[in-house]
């Protein structure tokens, strides 16, 4: 259907988004609980979809929360968390800057025990396990980082046997790719460079084709990072731009395949290649381009057919799960009350918003 | 014909290995550029195929008009710290004008597509008004450049942020550009192209930006005013020279070459967050001091600064295609920067 | 002054946080005289001048230019209504060319926007050829020597075919024969009935080139005389305000043994070829020659300020180095430079900061530590013993007047107890009265029995005060001369011995 | 009696309204910060609650020794933008060499944990080391601070990325650090604590970091020498000063600061990456401009700078405590700079 997306992304996050609202009650009576979101960049182009999602869910409950920038430093978030919590805070939504290593959101938790203030991670992850469930009044709400990576390799490697000739424009057999990666050491982005090759390789083995093969084979790693941690489209547009001088159909090494670890860094690539005469839909030759998010733009190129797939990290979803935790607190629950519809891991009060293949043909 | 020999070998004679040890050093960098092209070519001889170096071309291009405005500014012994920021809110607003109008999540839906001239004007004149406002502080307040714009790219950075979430797009990437922007910024196909070879657009307006430039620099009151007041400021104050306006305009200038690299970005990248444009000034500066438009003041040449993009582009370009760790990128072009300032400097060291 | 007034200048006012610079001043030029405004060092000369021309702006008072009222906000302003200005500061874009210079601000233009070269380069070649101006139109400002650069300043105030012209100390920087040049050009001027204001403070010029004569002191007017009616003790009378019946204070330093032997010393990047001389205890070598003659470099090379060639240093018999002024500082050495504000002077800081900078050393306590009321009292010895006219020891030092200043680094140097002073035209752009001072304290000091060498382009203050005079010319020694015997002519000679 | 009333009114008469203009602008920063602070107490009780306080003295302590570094760097007319990568490779440092024993991913297995006092004196050589590369290059080459800082940031940054892939850390944070380390800088419970109100350790050693800088810039011939440097360089050497020496020892100094914070903020915050540090100079550099050190060299004090710090953590602490838009924070924190400095050059600028 041809929906239009706002509707379907309420739908698409099972019906959740009700929950919340509903068993407020009045719902925009006001609370004098005091919120305080700490998100680790405003200018992310995703984690904007969620504050917004956030600010309006949260009204309707009847907060106002307070929103902090991190500006994607750790100190600056670990600063603003110590100072909302002497400033009286009730409880602590974060997207922790730091994903690499679990020791920051401990100590944010730490301070939160402190002060006895339930905290509430969501999006970026706090790997260690031990570390949310050392305090009762803590969870994660995210994805399942790992599975951006399997769902693309999935993605690409049915794509790629479903229409390997037409891929493979030098008729050599074999697929070559370039992988952009956003920041060195961040946990999705390794998680999503790795998977996103690995399964489709596995899939693409499994139907009797050769694996990817990077377009520079003396290539020390397997991907180009956006050295400056960005997740830039303007550092995959340069890197596709100055790769094409080199690599291209005049030469027949052309690069076959472009997996990107978020959607900028696919439409930064996506306008190289238009800039030369690819991918400007019908009629033209279509190098296939995988993402990540599944953004509003991105939707939009896939939908014109000039990129082929991402992967929906649902804001909206995302929103309403963190805000059921909310409304616990707001009602004295557990913390992890009402969690039952959700995707919780055993182990861990970490619950999993899926992800979701977005391609031309999905649900709009 | 003996005196003819005679008069040869009089010149070759004096052409002493200090000079020749002197020539090799005033033109270092293009020496340096040229050997490192010569590696290249012959480690990976597709880098001098025609597409290969179309792409320096066009990499260049897309990176000059920023530098050429900075350099304004670092003649007058300032820099502009807000040039990354001003190009983020140019490109911003330009794509957000120049959205399809079936574009998903358009901005402002209710304005259709505006004519590109218009949006041309738009962008040009919001970055001529930053810049000019940098210059109103450093010449009413005497304020150093550095810090003016440093304060004005935290200012421009909450606009940016506040642009993105404004109308439909609740901080999305701008996307979606009509066709006939792409197509004016890139071309498709471009004005010029030989058989398979296509050059962007943008660089031949890069390229008619560049000769507007040198001639504003030499060839006008303007620019020579400029200089003087780079050179010294109280000199051209007590002949007459209009030191507030001069001022605001150079800045006024680079921020209006900042507007147009904001509109070519916006068009050549095609995703606009408050992100874009973050530290080109960066670059644009050390291309700039690369080609010798120094930081003593009233010294540069429009020339120098093409070389010194064209400089930085070659390292971006090159490193990848000899197998380079890309993480040495930084250091290289520091490496550069340090040693072309030092190399420029002995013109200027006074030794006594 | 029969002709109807060019300039009137009448009550000008003009207050700087904590100095009354101007009060009430009065100023009247005729048209086709030149008038000298003389006055000791902040008398507020430069203050009156920088008045008319747009560069302050006057507190009370009324200008007329030809008879009309007028109020020049800028340069730009008073430069379109007549009026130029040779600045008693040089200041140039030493990186442009001296064409771009001389039409700066001005530029001929064709079709509204472009500069043309064509008719720059053909007008100042019309300039400097009526001038008798021998200057490469094309030369990059930097590369010419000091006096040249005073003489395209000079050439462009005329330039501008103004009404009224000021030279604002234009000779401080010029040889004779430029000096001489200087007024040929002033009195073709006068010829043309422009008004010409001439501030200086070598009474020998004043005499010679002015009709009228204003005289200010603190601030404020004392008189407007013809020259014809005043002499030298007459001006400086009015300038001080008390008698001052010499010039120079009595000779009463004895010369002992040499202390200090130099030779053949060289610069490696300069121009100084050879210099050889010694310096005796209590003596003070004057150090003669035209502009450019290497004299500066001896001084500069001695202190280590400058790359030395070859040639020996010895001090009391034993060799020393000097390789920076550190170390000549260290050797009893003290460098009073020739550009007080480029070389002299801390701007921005006090003058207690500017007066102990050099000899911190004294005030270390335990090897770390200053300490700060000893500065404070050193401070105050040298504001009193050089009477320098402040405030108080806060008060940044850019805010004294030029003479002022000098003798605060004056002080700076006195409190290292140097063994050898070496002066950089240590009185230039000095009041008369302020002069005396100093030659008395180069007396006291030789009497103390300090060997002091003193670089001066004028030759009767050399004359006056030294006791010999190494005469140099084209980088090297060109002779010595006893000041009790010789004459200016055999200076003269001597000075263009190897030009 | 007469008497004294009769010089009471003349000093009283002799405060002209004028004066007490001056006066407030003077000091306007200061009532800013009383006011700003005041109206944040009003709305928001708690700001006032001992917590409060402490904790907006902890952040103020945290970001001081940068501050404190670039200050020497400003006063000689220059700036520093490598420190933050300086902090950045300090921090990645000292936290590799005092990872727990048992620290998952440990990057130097085979070095255990190092005694905390040797890990100091490395990350403060190292530091220095910096700061002494810059100041070479900008005593030796006359180049600009601006530019020589430009090149060694990137130049750091590289070496950054590279050590985080060293050992067994492959880029990851380095974290895991041992529980020593971590108590030294924060305390645990820290050296000073009333009652429930703890005071983080490096709160002390900021205030002994900042009596030592002030000792040096006030009371030693460094410090003398330091300002007649940036006052006017010319002067300085032929006054005596050792021009390269003080130089190099200025930006070495400034290093070793940069070097402490690392030391502190890698335990402070527990993540180290080839992020950390990233801009800190440019906080650094706001606030020694708002507390007036200023841009035309030569002047500056220790208060001005601690003032200075003092008002941008309130800015940051305060403004969302009142509910004002965090978009807002980067455009308040730019016209605060903005502001505090044209205030400023009515000091400096020569009345006309
Ligand atoms: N910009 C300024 N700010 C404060 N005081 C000033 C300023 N300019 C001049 N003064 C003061 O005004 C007075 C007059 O100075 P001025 O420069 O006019 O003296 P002058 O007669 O030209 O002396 P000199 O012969 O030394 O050049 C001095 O006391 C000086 O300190
Ligand atoms: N570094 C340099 N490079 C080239 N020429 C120089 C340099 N330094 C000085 N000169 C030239 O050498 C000559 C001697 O200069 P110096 O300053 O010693 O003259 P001086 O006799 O002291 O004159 P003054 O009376 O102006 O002090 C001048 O013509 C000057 O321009
Ligand atoms: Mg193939
Ligand atoms: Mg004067």
């Amino acid at each position: 259907g041809g929906a239009p997306a706002s509707t379907a992304s309420t739908a698409t996050s099972g019906g959740t988004s009700t929950a919340a609202s509903t068993e407020g009650g009045t719902a925009t009576a006001t609370s004098d609980l005091q919120v305080d979101v700490f998100y680790y960049d405003f200018s992310d182009v995703y984690i904007s979809s969620v504050r917004t999602a956030m600010d309006e869910q949260l009204k309707a409950m009847g907060i106002e929360p307070k929103n902090w920038d991190a500006a994607g430093s750790q100190p600056t978030q670990t600063d603003q968390v110590k100072t909302a919590i002497t400033a009286g805070s009730d409880l602590l939504i974060v997207n922790i800057v730091e994903t690499s290593t679990s020791d920051p959101a401990k100590d944010i938790v730490e301070a939160a025990r402190a002060a006895d203030i339930p905290v509430i991670f969501f999006n970026r992850e706090v790997a260690d396990n031990e570390v949310i469930n050392s305090y009762e009044k803590c969870a994660f709400v995210g994805t399942n980082a790992p599975d951006a990576g399997h769902m693309q390799g999935e993605m690409i490697g049915e794509y790629l046997l479903a229409n390997y000739d037409a891929v493979d424009l030098n008729g050599d057999g074999t697929i070559s790719y370039v992988l952009f990666k956003g920041q060195e050491g961040n946990a999705e982005a390794e998680a999503r460079t790795q998977y996103a090759v690995e399964d489709a390789n596995k899939l693409l083995t499994e139907g009797g084709k050769p694996e990817l093969a990077y377009y520079d084979s003396s290539a020390s790693t397997k991907y180009l990072v956006d050295t400056a941690g960005k997740w830039s489209a303007q550092a995959a547009n340069d890197y596709m731009v100055s790769l094409l001088g080199s690599y291209n159909e005049g030469n027949n090494n052309m690069v076959e395949l472009i997996i990107c670890n978020n959607d900028g860094m696919a439409e930064g690539a996506i306008s190289a290649l238009q800039n030369v005469g690819y991918n400007n839909g019908e009629g033209t030759t279509i190098i296939p381009v995988f993402g990540v998010d599944a953004t509003d733009s991105a939707k939009a190129l896939i939908k014109a057919g000039n990129m082929t797939g991402s992967i929906k990290q649902d804001a909206v979803g995302m929103a309403t799960t963190i805000n059921t935790l909310v409304k616990n607190v707001q009602d004295g629950a557990d913390l992890m009350a009402n969690t039952d519809q959700f995707v919780v891991d055993s182990d861990v009060d970490k619950i999993r918003v899926p992800y979701q293949m977005y391609d031309g043909t999905s649900e709009e | 014909m003996s005196n003819s020999t005679k008069e040869l070998a009089l010149k070759t004679k004096s052409i002493t290995p200090k000079q020749v040890g002197n020539a090799l050093l005033n033109n270092a960098l293009i020496i340096i550029m040229l050997l490192v092209a010569a590696y290249v070519a012959v480690t990976q001889p597709s880098f001098l195929a025609p597409n290969s170096l179309i792409n320096l071309l066009s990499l260049t291009a897309a990176y000059l008009p920023v530098a050429l405005g900075i350099a304004g500014c670092i003649v007058l012994t300032g820099t502009d710290l807000s040039a990354g920021r001003a190009v983020g809110i140019t490109a911003c607003v330009a794509a957000s004008l120049l959205q399809a109008t079936d574009a998903a999540n358009k901005m402002w839906p209710g304005i259709g597509t505006l004519p590109i001239p218009l949006v041309i004007l738009i962008v040009v004149a919001i970055g001529a008004a930053i810049g000019a406002f940098n210059g109103f502080f450093v010449a009413k307040f005497k304020l150093h450049p550095f810090i003016v714009t440093l304060a004005t790219q935290l200012i421009l950075y909450t606009i940016l942020l506040l642009y993105v979430q404004q109308g439909n797009n609740k901080g999305m990437a701008i996307s979606g550009l009509s066709a006939e922007y792409r197509n004016f910024v890139v071309g498709n196909p471009p004005i010029l192209s030989f058989g398979s070879i296509q050059i962007p657009n943008y660089v031949i307006y890069a390229v008619l930006l560049t000769i507007l430039m040198w001639f504003i620099w030499n060839k006008t009151t303007f620019g020579k005013n400029m200089f003087a007041l780079g050179a010294n400021e109280e000199a051209a104050r007590v002949s007459g020279v209009n030191v507030f306006a001069t001022t605001i305009a150079v800045f006024a200038l680079a921020g209006a070459m900042y507007g147009w690299a904001g509109f070519v970005e916006s068009a050549r990248i095609a995703s606009n967050t408050a992100n874009t444009g973050v530290n080109y000034e960066l670059d644009a500066i050390a291309a700039c001091v690369i080609g010798g438009v120094s930081f003593v003041g009233g010294i540069g040449k429009i020339s120098g600064i093409v070389i010194g993009v064209i400089m930085l582009r070659l390292i971006f370009v090159a490193l990848p295609l000899v197998g380079m760790d890309q993480n040495l990128q930084y250091a290289i072009k520091g490496g550069i920067i340090l040693f072309a300032c030092a190399l420029d400097m002995r013109k200027y060291l006074v030794k006594k | 002054m029969d002709k109807p007034a060019l300039l009137e200048m009448r009550g000008i006012c003009k207050e700087f946080p904590g100095v009354k610079a101007l009060d009430n001043v009065d100023l009247t030029v005729r048209p086709g005289t030149v008038h000298a405004l003389m006055g000791e060092n902040g008398a507020g000369k430069s203050t009156l001048m920088k008045c008319l021309f747009g560069i302050y702006h006057r507190d009370a008072g009324t200008i007329k230019l030809d008879g009309k009222e007028v109020d020049f906000k800028s340069s730009k302003d008073a430069l379109e209504n007549g009026v130029a200005m040779v600045h008693q500061e040089l200041n140039q874009a030493l990186t442009r060319s001296v064409q771009d210079n001389l039409w700066l601000g001005r530029y001929p233009k064709v079709a509204g926007i472009m500069v043309s070269e064509s008719i720059m380069a053909k007008e100042t070649k019309k300039i400097f050829d009526t001038l008798e101006v021998t200057v490469n139109p094309k030369a990059i400002m930097s590369t010419l020597p000091v006096s040249q650069r005073q003489m395209v300043e000079i050439a462009k105030a005329v330039s501008y075919n103004s009404k009224i012209i000021v030279f604002d100390e234009p000779t401080s920087s010029l040889t004779e024969t430029e000096v001489e040049h200087l007024f040929r050009i002033i009195n073709m001027l006068r010829d043309k009935g422009c008004g010409i204001i001439y501030i200086s403070h070598k009474m020998e010029e004043i005499l010679r080139i002015s009709d009228d004569v204003t005289i200010m002191r603190d601030g404020q007017w004392v008189a407007t005389r013809p020259a014809k009616e005043l002499t030298m003790d007459e001006i400086i009378r009015l300038m001080v305000g008390r008698e001052l019946t010499n010039r120079f204070p009595e000779k009463t330093n004895k010369p002992g043994d040499v202390i200090l032997d130099v030779q053949h010393i060289a610069g490696k990047y300069t121009r100084l070829k050879d210099a050889t001389f010694q310096l005796r205890k209590g003596e003070i070598l004057g150090i003669a020659g035209l502009d450019g003659s290497g004299r500066t470099e001896v001084l500069e090379n001695l202190f280590g300020a400058m790359t030395r060639e070859g040639g020996t240093i010895t001090l009391h018999g034993k060799p020393i180095r000097n390789r920076n002024p550190k170390e000549a500082i260290k050797n009893g050495f003290a460098l009073l430079t020739e550009e007080r504000r480029a070389t002299g002077i801390f701007g921005i800081r006090d003058i207690k900061e500017n007066t102990v900078i050099s000899s911190l050393k004294d005030y270390l306590v335990g090897g770390v530590y200053l300490n700060d009321k000893k500065m404070k009292d050193n401070t105050d010895w040298a504001i009193q013993a050089m009477h320098i006219k402040t405030p108080s020891q806060h008060t940044q030092i850019r805010s004294l007047s030029g003479g002022n200043q000098q003798k605060v680094i004056l002080g700076r140097w006195l409190l290292t107890k140097p063994e050898i002073l070496l002066l950089d035209e240590p009185t230039r752009g000095i009041d008369v009265g302020a002069k005396y001072e100093i030659y008395q304290l180069i007396i006291d000091l030789a009497n103390e029995g300090k060997g002091v060498i003193m670089v001066s382009s004028e030759m009767p203050e050399l004359l006056g005060v030294c006791d010999r005079i190494l005469v140099m010319s084209g980088g090297q020694v060109a002779g010595e001369v006893d000041a009790r015997t010789t004459t200016q002519e055999e200076i003269l000679t001597l000075a263009a011995k190897y030009v």
